[in-house]
């Protein structure tokens, strides 16, 4: 039970660290649903009581299967480039992701107090995904890749959930879903607009107020 | 004190009153003077029988704000700015009944000047901390309005700006002065003020706080930006109003927190001494290269504030070197120098409006020869102007030489008094001399170009004197210049008690000797001003005798057979204050705009000097556009990309985290 | 009773999504408005039983706040009826920015203002901080689409901007729920019913529940437009149209407010009440700082009035961290800020209509151009800086007079600096705008009573709590700040 | 105040002063022959010329108002009354009191401020020249004056005039007030140095050019008021270097006061004839250090005092 468990773990942060490293917008959303699959493993390895199975059923609908077809869809409609200019080199952003795995296995390490066992590696995992996904919003320029970066830090709030064995509270998970699913649909409203205000999706190039006059405090 | 306060609300009722339309400006002004003159009695009353037999009024009732008790005391000292306030105020608004008559009827800021002078009397009787920043902010609120009466020109509006930022940052000062004040208990009262110990370091924080704040609202050097500025932009009424009283309010802050605090230390007499020292200096200075005359007006309040602070520093030193004689009189000097700044200030500023109403113009390089057109105000003017200097017969020199008087005991008193007390009288004493010289040059530049000679631009030809609503209080006001220029000895004894007040910490009877030995100079200075009068009248009779049988005959000046001599040709401002601003040069930093006289046959040129307020240009303009550039350096993180902003959140959380993780 | 205070305004909003007319539509928002008002002040007086197993309750706290915000939306939703119906009757002129100002579908703008009161009445309702976490996120929600009224490049920005920074922010306030949980996991179960973590507080695991209000403070922090996170406020209020943004700043900010002082209430009841108060000190000082060096060089007045914002709540937050009496304080400021802010939202609308440019320096002469919105704008600027017949001088000075008690005279200068500043920067704004000619032609939009009177009753109640606070307001604040004893 | 029988003791000086005024005018004009080798007019000229413009008719410009016709009266009942405090007698002037210094000094400012104005109304350039430069020099004269009487004050203890010049002051101190007296004397009575008295051309003029346009009987009143107001300066200067109670009457006293302002005089006739006229900074840089001198002698007055 317990290697199915870590398995899981490390295949998320396998999957951040590919999310950090792909260029294409397409593959992001490839990787978002696999995580999503992981996640809905999760609830089915601690004890398959109904309850559960029909939570993680919950989540891979949500997270594996629509989450990825409104994006996708978005992709589509926007008919933007596929590949994504970031702010931070590809490079560059996989040797920040290794140097902040380190620092989430140092920090799960000192908060040890937690439940034993695997913990650690429960932890680590949710707060380097926690940490992708602020690092891909941050970083990354395209409108579609930041609403992924969110969907990804989500990802990493339910894992620490989940690892820190809470699972007997179903309103912070219901609390998640709802956000995300909201989130989803709203961001895609707004991608839409959007394209259809101008050719590309990036937000850099929406820069502030325009060139006002200046009111010269003599 | 309910006379006090039914005084009070039928000023603010009156007030109310003019902002019926159907009202005309005429009768909206007589409604708003009835208002000041029944405000005059039931105030002055009680505030005049406190002065005669003192025994504080107190009043106080809580209200629902925690912290705030209506509670009002009338004592000596406010009883002296309140006859200040309540009489310049009916005058002024007598003289204001016709000057803001003729411009249409909405335009009289009638509500607004009842207003200040309702809130200008409150803040001088409330007891409690919260209620005296109530009508402080209320006061500094309606002047703002009024000095925005005009407020289509663009300047006039930069002026109350200035000012309104000035205000509130004398409001910041006093605020945190009186939570100092209130540290132990948190109780807003004076009175528990001042029988609560303070430490050493928080009395000397509060000293310097109510020298900020007030010095403010005062307007001596460092916090003076404001005051040639908004004097000028205000109509003469108000700012007769405001130079008049107003900036006193900032001296009595500084008073009423000294008598809170109790014990001095010696450096706060040398400090408010050196305030006094370069106030009066750069003050006067400044007032003599000025050509606007309402500007040259406000610089003079500047400097009789820095006469009034020499006073109060002086006084403060003789209460710490244990002199009573020293800090009675120069208490006294400092009191009566208020009352009587307050009368000759607000009758020159009625005096510029007059004139600049008749002419139309501020210049005084562009007047001339109006004593010949407008005899009354010329001679009023004249009054102010000969008693601002303090010359001997009139009021302004019974202020000076009851403060000359202190130094002269302080020098006299020798070693007893300590070494500070030997340095404070001589640079008193030196300052003073200084002062009173070039104040004397700066009116005779005022009153010679003004009122002397002949006219030099043709806007003095339709000038004629005021009605006579506007010359009444002009008048009123001249006659009280001479009678306490006379009788100065009446006036000491009315000042015996709030100087007391001030000096309680010494022995009374000392005090009560030396004011003795005051008036019974003052009594001799009085009766030397008479012998004078009766010797000038005597001399007078002598000519008109001697002239009777001859031949008297109207000629042209004297002008070394030029006959062509024209009117421009006279002394102007700058050129009669060149010389003596020589000196003074390298403070003044004057801008000349010199003719260019290229081409050989000689065409039309110009010559113009302007002064800028070097104090103003270099502290207050770079600290504003300092502040408005690293505003826009941050602005440009505003206006940055989501990106940044999402990352700003992220650090921040790092960065706390970290934080109490280390220090948790 | 509390499921009607939230459910109304929701159904409403979904009805009003279906009607066609907008005359009928105004009708239905007013209507709700004011039946949500007379609700939440009934809701006062007769206790009514909590709803949904103690998840919904109203305390003190949650009264002040619900009342505020309900005559904030009532005002609002008048001033939005005229908004909607000048809105419609003519295609307005393009901004000076070259935006167009089509406007998003009506039904659903007022669908989701309404929705928008129904969350926020829900956060006031929320005793378990999970639904406090999920009405806060509805708000977001609901007010996302508000701000995008006005379709134009800027505004979609501003929702860009708003939607992120806060999503951000509330992930960060989930992890500091589940820290909570984490730290109660042995003394309350897991639950987080505020009644049972104030009760087992003094068993919790301390350090992790400090971490737990790090992340709290962050989170709500960001939609209560602290420091370092408010970058949204002044793009979301810029680009809003008035009465939203009146919304936002009036009621939305108090509700953000609100879950830090749910939690730090419970620090407080934890023992580490020093530690989080402390840090609120800080964040507070920060805000006013950020908010008076923003504004000096701000040429927008409506991104001016959002920074005033920021500074009022950096005041508030600071007042809270004090703890003691300085609760009460800090209510009354609460109060006095939404009313006066909303209120200067609301005029700020008048002008942008009257004047059609959001620049001040394009703005001249708006005495001439509209007297009655002219006048409310200057009286509305006196009264934010803290001028003495408004409340916020009243609550300012109450403040102020803690911290100097507390002995924290630098933090005491560190607050009237940024005061002073403000001042400077307003006043220099308001009359570069009052004074002078009318330089561009009016927009033929004239004042009528229902966006005269709204933001004039706001102006007026403020001024009556700045001269006299009544004593049974001051009983019920004095409740409020019963869990935070010195 | 004195009772009625020493009244006539306190006027005498005052009396003597009024009269002998002319005479030390005449006194200077005579040394100043002296020097160039010439006769030299008679000795009570001033009275001979005083007394033909009382008889005069008077001839005023059309730009004067009455402040012009004042002016002369008010300068000659300022410099009587100053006389009055200043005159010195050993048993005190006919009017003493604490602080009268300070009344007897702002009498002079009133004068110099009679003058200047009357000077403007004429509307002359010329006359304005003269104001101005009188202003530019007036606080610099009157700086040093007041350190002067600090210095008087701080060694004698005392606060009048009368009893300030009579007590012990160290002669160094008395020394240098007589030589910053001497230089005010010669500034505030247009002597050599910063004015000359008796030249033609207006530019150079202060106090002439001031009275250019006055004539008949005013004209009488100011020749009369400056020779009083030298009277004064002189009697001043004597009282700084000659200690009191040198010989026991008061007769005996009055008389060696008047021979020392003779001698004063004397030496001003002797310094006009040395010296040329200064430019003006640089009459302002002697007054500049006429109170160097005098607050010389008020600080060693204070070291020795204290």
């Amino acid at each position: 039970m317990m290697d199915w468990l870590q398995t899981v773990f490390v295949v998320m942060i396998v999957a951040d660290f590919a999310l950090l490293a792909s260029s294409r917008i397409a593959g992001c959303i490839n990787i978002l649903a696999l995580q999503g699959v992981m996640l809905s493993v999760l609830p089915l390895l601690n004890h398959a009581s109904v309850s559960n199975i029909f939570f993680a059923s919950l989540i891979f609908s949500i997270k594996a299967l629509v989450f990825p077809f409104l994006l996708r869809r978005a992709l589509k409609m926007v008919n933007a480039k596929r590949e994504v200019e970031p702010l931070v080199g590809y490079s560059a952003s996989i040797l920040i992701g290794l140097a902040a795995l380190i620092f989430s296995f140092w920090l799960s390490g000192r908060m040890g107090s937690f439940s034993p066992g695997m913990a650690i590696l429960g932890v680590s995992a949710s707060v380097f995904t926690m940490f992708t996904g602020l690092f891909v919003i941050v970083s990354r320029v395209k409108a579609i890749t930041q609403v992924v970066g969110y969907v990804v830090f989500e990802n990493g709030i339910y894992l620490l959930g989940s690892s820190l064995m809470l699972e007997q509270n179903m309103l912070v998970e219901l609390g998640v879903i709802l956000d995300l699913l909201v989130f989803v649909l709203l961001s895609g409203i707004v991608v839409f607009h959007i394209n259809r205000e101008f050719d590309h999706i990036d937000t850099d190039s929406m820069d502030g107020d325009g060139p006002g006059r200046e009111v010269p405090l003599r | 004190m309910d006379f006090f306060l039914a005084g009070v609300v039928i000023l603010v009722f009156a007030g109310l009153l003019s902002f019926f339309p159907s009202v005309g400006a005429r009768a909206r002004g007589r409604i708003a003077f009835a208002g000041n003159l029944c405000a005059l009695i039931l105030c002055g009353g009680p505030a005049v029988s406190q002065l005669l037999h003192p025994a504080p009024v107190s009043l106080m009732a809580a209200t629902s704000i925690p912290g705030l008790n209506f509670s009002l005391r009338l004592d000596c000292l406010s009883a002296i700015f309140l006859v200040c306030l309540l009489m310049i105020s009916c005058l002024s608004s007598l003289y204001g009944i016709s000057y803001f008559g003729g411009q249409g009827s909405s335009s009289a800021p009638w509500f607004w000047f009842n207003v200040l002078v309702a809130s200008m009397a409150m803040v001088l009787v409330s007891a409690n901390a919260f209620l005296f920043l109530f009508f402080w902010e209320a006061m500094a609120l309606s002047s703002f309005f009024l000095v925005l009466h005009d407020s289509g020109k663009k300047d006039v509006r930069e002026a109350a700006w200035i000012y309104a930022v000035s205000s509130h940052f004398g409001l910041v000062c006093i605020i945190s002065l009186f939570f100092l004040l209130s540290l132990p208990g948190g109780d807003m009262e004076f009175a528990s003020f001042a029988n609560s110990a303070h430490s050493r370091v928080i009395a000397a924080a509060v000293f310097l706080l109510s020298l900020a704040g007030f010095g403010a609202k005062a307007g001596f050097i460092p916090f003076h930006v404001w005051l040639p500025r908004a004097h000028p932009a205000a109509p003469s009424p108000v700012s007769a109003l405001m130079s008049g009283v107003m900036i006193k309010l900032g001296i009595y802050g500084i008073l009423r927190v000294l008598v809170i605090l109790g014990g001095f230390e010696p450096w706060w007499g040398l400090v408010i001494l050196s305030l006094g020292i370069t106030s009066g200096i750069i003050g006067v200075v400044f007032a003599f290269s000025q050509h606007d005359i309402k500007k040259l007006l406000a610089y003079h309040s500047i400097e009789n504030i820095g006469i009034i602070m020499l006073g109060s520093g002086l006084g403060v030193l003789g209460i710490c070197c244990g002199v009573p004689a020293v800090s009675a009189l120069a208490f006294a000097g400092a009191l009566l120098h208020v009352f009587n700044h307050s009368v000759f200030k607000s009758l020159l500023f009625m005096c510029a409006g007059a004139v600049i109403k008749a002419t139309g113009t501020h210049n005084v390089d562009e007047m001339g020869g109006l004593m010949k057109k407008m005899p009354v105000t010329g001679a009023c003017f004249l009054t102010g102007a000969s008693a601002i200097s303090g010359l001997p017969v009139l009021n302004g020199f019974v202020s000076e030489f009851l403060i000359f008087l202190a130094a002269l005991h302080g020098l006299s008193a020798g070693g007893t008094g300590g070494k500070e007390l030997v340095y404070g009288s001589v640079a008193t004493v030196v300052a003073l001399s200084l002062i009173g010289a070039l104040a004397l040059g700066c009116f005779a530049k005022a009153c010679g170009i003004m009122f002397l000679g002949e006219g030099r631009t043709e806007c003095c030809n339709g000038a004629k004197d005021p009605c006579v609503a506007m010359l009444l209080p002009m008048m009123v006001l001249s006659g009280i210049c001479f009678l306490v220029g006379i009788g100065g000895v009446f006036a000491v004894r009315l000042l015996a008690n709030p100087v007391l007040e001030l000096v309680e910490g010494l022995d009374a009877r000392q005090a009560e000797i030396s004011l003795l030995q005051a008036s019974y100079s003052l009594g001799l200075v009085g009766i030397c001003a008479l012998a004078f009068l009766v010797l000038v009248i005597g001399g007078l009779a002598a000519r008109t005798l001697l002239l009777r049988g001859r031949k008297v005959l109207p000629s042209v000046t004297w002008d070394c057979g030029y006959s062509e001599s024209t009117a421009r040709m006279q002394y102007s401002g700058s050129s009669f204050a060149r010389p003596t601003l020589e000196f003074f040069c390298l403070l003044l930093g004057t801008h000349r705009k010199g003719p260019e006289i290229s081409p050989p046959f000689p065409a039309t040129s110009s010559f113009s000097t302007h002064t800028p307020d070097f104090l103003e240009d270099s502290l207050f303009r770079h600290v504003v556009n300092a502040l408005s550039r690293c505003s826009e350096f941050i602005c440009r993180i505003e206006k940055g990309s989501v990106h940044l902003q999402i990352l700003l959140v992220v650090v921040a959380l790092f960065v706390i985290l970290a934080w109490s993780m280390l220090y948790g | 009773m509390i499921f009607a205070i939230v459910l109304i305004p929701m159904l409403a909003g979904a009805a009003s999504y279906f009607v066609k007319g907008d005359r009928s539509r105004n009708t239905i928002l007013v209507s709700t408005a004011f039946l949500h008002l007379v609700l939440s002040v009934g809701s006062l007086f007769f206790a009514s039983a909590p709803a949904l197993g103690g998840m919904l309750r109203f305390d003190e706290a949650g009264h002040l706040f619900l009342c505020t915000m309900s005559l904030l939306f009532l005002c609002a939703s008048i001033y939005a009826a005229s908004y909607i119906r000048f809105e419609g009757a003519a295609h307005r002129a393009p901004d000076d920015d070259g935006f167009i100002f089509a406007d998003s579908p009506k039904n659903l703008f007022t669908a989701c203002l309404l929705f928008f009161c129904g969350a926020m009445s829900l956060v006031c309702a929320a005793q378990h901080l999970g639904v406090l976490w999920i009405g806060i996120e509805a708000t977001t929600f609901a007010s996302a689409p508000l701000v995008y009224y006005h379709h134009s490049r800027r505004s979609l920005q501003a929702v860009w901007k708003y939607v992120m920074i806060c999503s951000v922010g509330i992930g960060f306030s989930l992890i500091g729920n589940l820290l909570v949980m984490v730290a109660f996991s042995d003394a309350a179960k897991g639950s987080l019913f505020i009644s049972d973590l104030l009760g087992s507080a003094a068993s919790a695991n301390a350090d992790i529940l400090m971490a737990a209000f790090v992340f709290f403070l962050v989170g709500y922090g960001t939609k209560t437009g602290l420091a370092p996170m408010h970058s949204w406020l002044p793009a979301a209020h810029g680009e809003s149209p008035a009465f939203v943004s009146s919304l936002l700043s009036g009621a939305l900010l108090n509700c953000a407010f609100l879950g830090i002082f749910r939690v730090h209430g419970i620090c407080w009841s934890a023992g580490i009440g020093s530690f989080s108060g402390g840090l609120m000190i800080f964040m507070g000082l920060l805000s006013a700082l950020v908010a008076a060096f923003f504004m000096i060089a701000q040429r927008d007045y409506k991104r001016m009035l959002a920074y005033s914002s920021v500074e009022h709540m950096g005041m508030a937050v600071l007042g809270a961290g004090l703890g003691g009496p300085a609760i009460v304080a800090t209510m009354l400021h609460m109060i006095n800020h939404s009313l006066t802010k909303g209120m200067l939202f609301l005029v700020s609308g008048n002008v942008l209509s009257a004047s059609g440019t959001r620049r001040i320096g394009e703005v001249k002469g708006l005495f001439k151009l509209s007297p009655a919105s002219g006048v409310l704008w200057f009286a509305g600027i006196l009264a934010i800086c803290g001028t003495p017949p408004s409340g916020l001088f009243v609550s300012e000075f109450l403040i102020l007079r803690e911290v100097f008690s507390r002995g924290m005279y630098l933090s005491g200068a560190l607050i009237l600096i940024p005061l002073l500043l403000i001042f400077g920067a307003m006043s220099r704004a308001v009359m570069e705008m009052f004074f002078g000619e009318p330089s561009r032609g009016g927009s033929g939009w004239r004042e009528s009573a229902s966006t005269i009177l709204p933001p004039l009753l706001l102006l007026l109640v403020s001024i009556f709590l700045g001269l006299h606070l009544p004593a049974p307001l001051l009983a019920f604040l004095g409740k409020i700040g019963g869990g935070f004893k010195l | 105040m004195a009772d009625t029988n020493t009244i006539a003791v306190d006027v005498f000086p005052l009396l003597c002063g009024l009269v002998l005024a002319p005479f030390i005018i005449g006194v200077v004009n005579r040394t100043k022959a002296f020097f160039a080798g010439r006769n030299g007019q008679p000795l009570l000229q001033l009275y001979f010329d005083i007394f033909k413009l009382l008889r005069k008719g008077a001839v005023f410009s059309r730009s004067t108002t009455w402040v012009f016709r004042l002016a002369p009266a008010v300068s000659l009942a300022s410099t009587v009354s100053a006389l009055a405090i200043f005159s010195l007698s050993p048993e005190g002037a006919a009017l003493s009191f604490p602080g009268d210094i300070v009344l007897a000094v702002y009498m002079l400012a009133l004068a110099r401020f009679a003058t200047v104005l009357s000077a403007l109304d004429t509307g002359s350039s010329f006359e304005g020249m003269g104001a101005s430069r009188e202003v530019m020099l007036a606080p610099f004269a009157e700086a040093a004056f007041f350190i002067l009487i600090l210095a008087a004050a701080v060694a004698s203890r005392s606060m009048s005039a009368a009893t300030m010049f009579a007590a012990a002051i160290p002669l160094p101190v008395r020394i240098l007030m007589f030589v910053s007296l001497f230089i005010v004397l010669l500034v505030e009575n247009c002597r050599v140095p910063a004015d000359d008295p008796n030249t033609h051309l207006e530019l150079t003029m202060i106090h002439e050019v001031m009275v250019l346009d006055n004539s008949g009987p005013d004209l009488g009143m100011i020749f009369y008021a400056a020779s009083l107001k030298l009277w004064l300066f002189a009697s001043l200067a004597v009282c700084c270097i000659m200690p009191a109670g040198l010989t026991g009457g008061i007769i005996g006293e009055m008389a060696l006061r008047v021979a020392g302002i003779i001698c004063v005089c004397i030496l001003v006739g002797v310094v006009e004839s040395v010296m040329a006229r200064f430019r003006f900074d640089k009459v302002r840089r002697m007054l500049v250090f006429a109170s160097v001198l005098s607050s010389l002698a008020l600080l060693i007055a204070v070291g020795v005092s204290a």
